[in-house]
């Protein structure tokens, strides 16, 4: 911005790589990394004034149909090999731990109702979440702690992650599967049960420790 | 909310329906708490969830419990917890409600139940089409040699949320909490000011000066020799407070000393 | 893919797959693969019939003059990065450490008890804090200096950034999980009453005087 007389677009004209260039720079950094990657991460990487919007869609077009396609996975994009062609590398597959049953519940509960607190989660199952069930799915990395909820006691909820959507294909949140039909059959609406039995009971114990915490933070806005 | 469906043609229906409940007994530890088994339960109505008879799924209920204390099988409490709230739920659904009487009624009760297996029979439907999907690492792939060019090698630091938790969670579940100890090993504390001159005092019977007492240690740097000096005149007032040894001092600022009672003194 | 009219099974016992789609399992196989895959080896792994080299020549053709290329490596055939695009992998050679452990749990301690000062922060982890710790904390933008606590001595305290926020996907330092959730996490041992944490817990804030003491002590004797 110093004494240019050019405009900044006609300076992008000059020196930015033609759109051919980019699908092809794209196409190398997408190739060479195995986690998804955003276009701010390309952007910043490619010569100045590149769009990696633009060429982006090229690219997946360019790939569409092929052996391996250009995937969306939250706010990024990565090459994924296409689903019908797996049978073919049986030999690169990872054993993956089998999850219990009660995990891969507890998984879906906080995909499509995410923010999930785990009273809500209990609700839902009618049984309360062992210790090792969440820890097992944060540490494979599908969920993650998410905001507070704003209602009494502050409870921690619990999110998906986009290594989540990598694992199962999908785009974003919102494309999980049937996720509009359970949203109008009211499925996904936190309905408590009148008078109070399952679940109201989680949400009392609300341990004095979480308290106790959050005073502790608290101190530190008072400043 | 009673049933008009149930004829004496179902004589039959009755019966395969015992033996499933039956089934289901032997098979009490593969359920997931209560409400898992009314799902199981509801679906030996063969109708969809949201036309289930909730009295009758509250009767199977309770005839599974019964059958399972006839056959001294202990069931966790929550399954009695649940079974003595259908039973009440029963009640509410037969009598009618009495004048004056608080709470939700037997239907909105009804309602709740018949929602919350709905709920859950949905969840358990997406989460096995989800574990079903074409998955990475098992259906779609990854870069098997991610590229690295090595060029310039800068360093970041990275942690996670994960790890911060850990290392917090780590701290907090020190087998030992000890309490506060300064690690510092400037100071000479007043204990082992006092060890040390109970140890020296026994020898002298005459006026010595307290700075003597200083271990060779805490003599060059100012600092060590400032908290030696306090210590070591702490600990001479506590042993004169003990009546082990004396103390004077001929004028303000000038070197103080000190003289063992001997061993009389005690 | 293309235009298939038989069935995948009948397809391949009858006759192989059409040159595209053969063409497509190169591709997938080669971008999956660890290490580089001879034609043998991916016949082997094709469905019978498949001529590997033949589909070879049109997928290497296919990548002339793209962002990766097909390359011969030895006896096999690896994708490999354009050689004049490999400005772009520069950034990717950014090389992350985790961090020691001494500076995990002193960030871990002034995020959770922010404003901190350091007696507190010794006093907590039971052994002393090296000067290198704070600094790269400090260097990382995890960590800044608070206000000066009102005590005597007017100790100074450290409290985490916004950066710190942004690196850990918190929005407010409200949203750490609290032990509460740690425990149900999994993530806090079962040997450690509850009782005695709270115990500890309360007994900090208590000890605060006592602490501040000390440390205006030590500063006597910094002297």
């Amino acid at each position: 911005m110093e004494n240019d007389v050019t405009q900044p677009g006609e300076e992008s004209l000059f020196k930015a790589p033609p759109l051919a260039e980019q699908e092809r720079m794209l196409e190398a950094m997408l190739f060479a990394s195995t986690e998804p990657l955003t276009t701010r991460e390309m952007a910043a990487r490619m010569p100045h004034g590149c769009d990696p919007a633009e060429a982006l869609v090229l690219l997946r077009k360019r790939f569409e149909g092929r052996g391996v396609v250009l995937t969306r996975v939250g706010d990024g994009w990565a090459f994924r090999t296409a689903a019908d062609l797996g049978f073919l590398m049986s030999r690169e597959t990872v054993e993956t731990r089998k999850l219990s049953r009660a995990a891969i519940e507890t998984l879906a509960i906080i995909a499509y109702h995410q923010p999930a607190t785990r009273a809500e989660i209990e609700e839902i199952r009618g049984v309360s979440v062992s210790r090792g069930t969440i820890d097992q799915l944060i540490e494979l990395e599908w969920i993650r702690f998410g905001r507070r909820k704003m209602t009494p006691g502050r409870p921690v909820t619990f999110v998906v992650t986009d290594q989540f959507l990598d694992h199962f294909g999908l785009e974003t949140p919102r494309d999980l599967p049937g996720i509009k039909e359970l949203r109008e059959a009211g499925l996904l609406e936190s309905r408590m049960q009148p008078g109070s039995f399952l679940g109201a009971q989680s949400e009392d114990d609300e341990d004095e420790d979480v308290l106790d915490l959050e005073e502790d933070q608290s101190d530190m806005f008072d400043g | 909310m009673s049933d008009t469906e149930h004829n004496d043609d179902d004589a039959f229906d009755a019966v395969a329906e015992r033996r499933a409940a039956e089934a289901l007994i032997v098979d009490v530890d593969g359920f997931e708490g209560p409400l898992d088994l009314l799902l199981t339960l509801s679906r030996t109505q063969k109708v969809d969830l949201r036309k289930i008879s909730v009295l009758m799924l509250a009767e199977q209920y309770l005839t599974f419990v019964e059958k399972a204390r006839s056959l001294r099988i202990e069931l966790a409490a929550d399954y009695l917890v649940m079974a003595a709230w259908l039973a009440f739920l029963k009640s509410r659904l037969l009598l009618p409600p009495e004048p004056g009487e608080e709470g939700p009624s037997g239907e909105e009760l009804a309602a709740h139940l018949a929602f919350q297996l709905e709920r859950l029979s949905a969840m358990r439907e997406r989460a096995a089409q989800l574990m079903a999907r074409d998955r990475l690492g098992r259906d779609r792939f990854q870069r098997g040699v991610p590229e690295q060019v090595e060029t310039a090698r800068t360093v970041t630091y990275t942690a996670t949320l994960f790890d911060l938790m850990q290392a917090y969670s780590r701290i907090r579940t020190k087998d030992e909490f000890r309490p506060f100890v300064l690690d510092r090993d400037s100071i000479f504390t007043m204990e082992e000011a006092l060890e040390r001159m109970r140890g020296m005092i026994g020898f002298t019977g005459e006026w010595v000066d307290i700075i003597s007492f200083i271990p060779d240690g805490f003599r060059r740097d100012p600092g060590r020799r400032r908290s030696a000096t306090a210590s070591t005149f702490a600990a001479a007032l506590e042993l004169v407070k003990a009546g082990k040894a004396e103390l004077r001092q001929n004028e303000m600022f000038s070197p103080i000393h000190l003289k063992s009672r001997g061993p009389d003194g005690e």
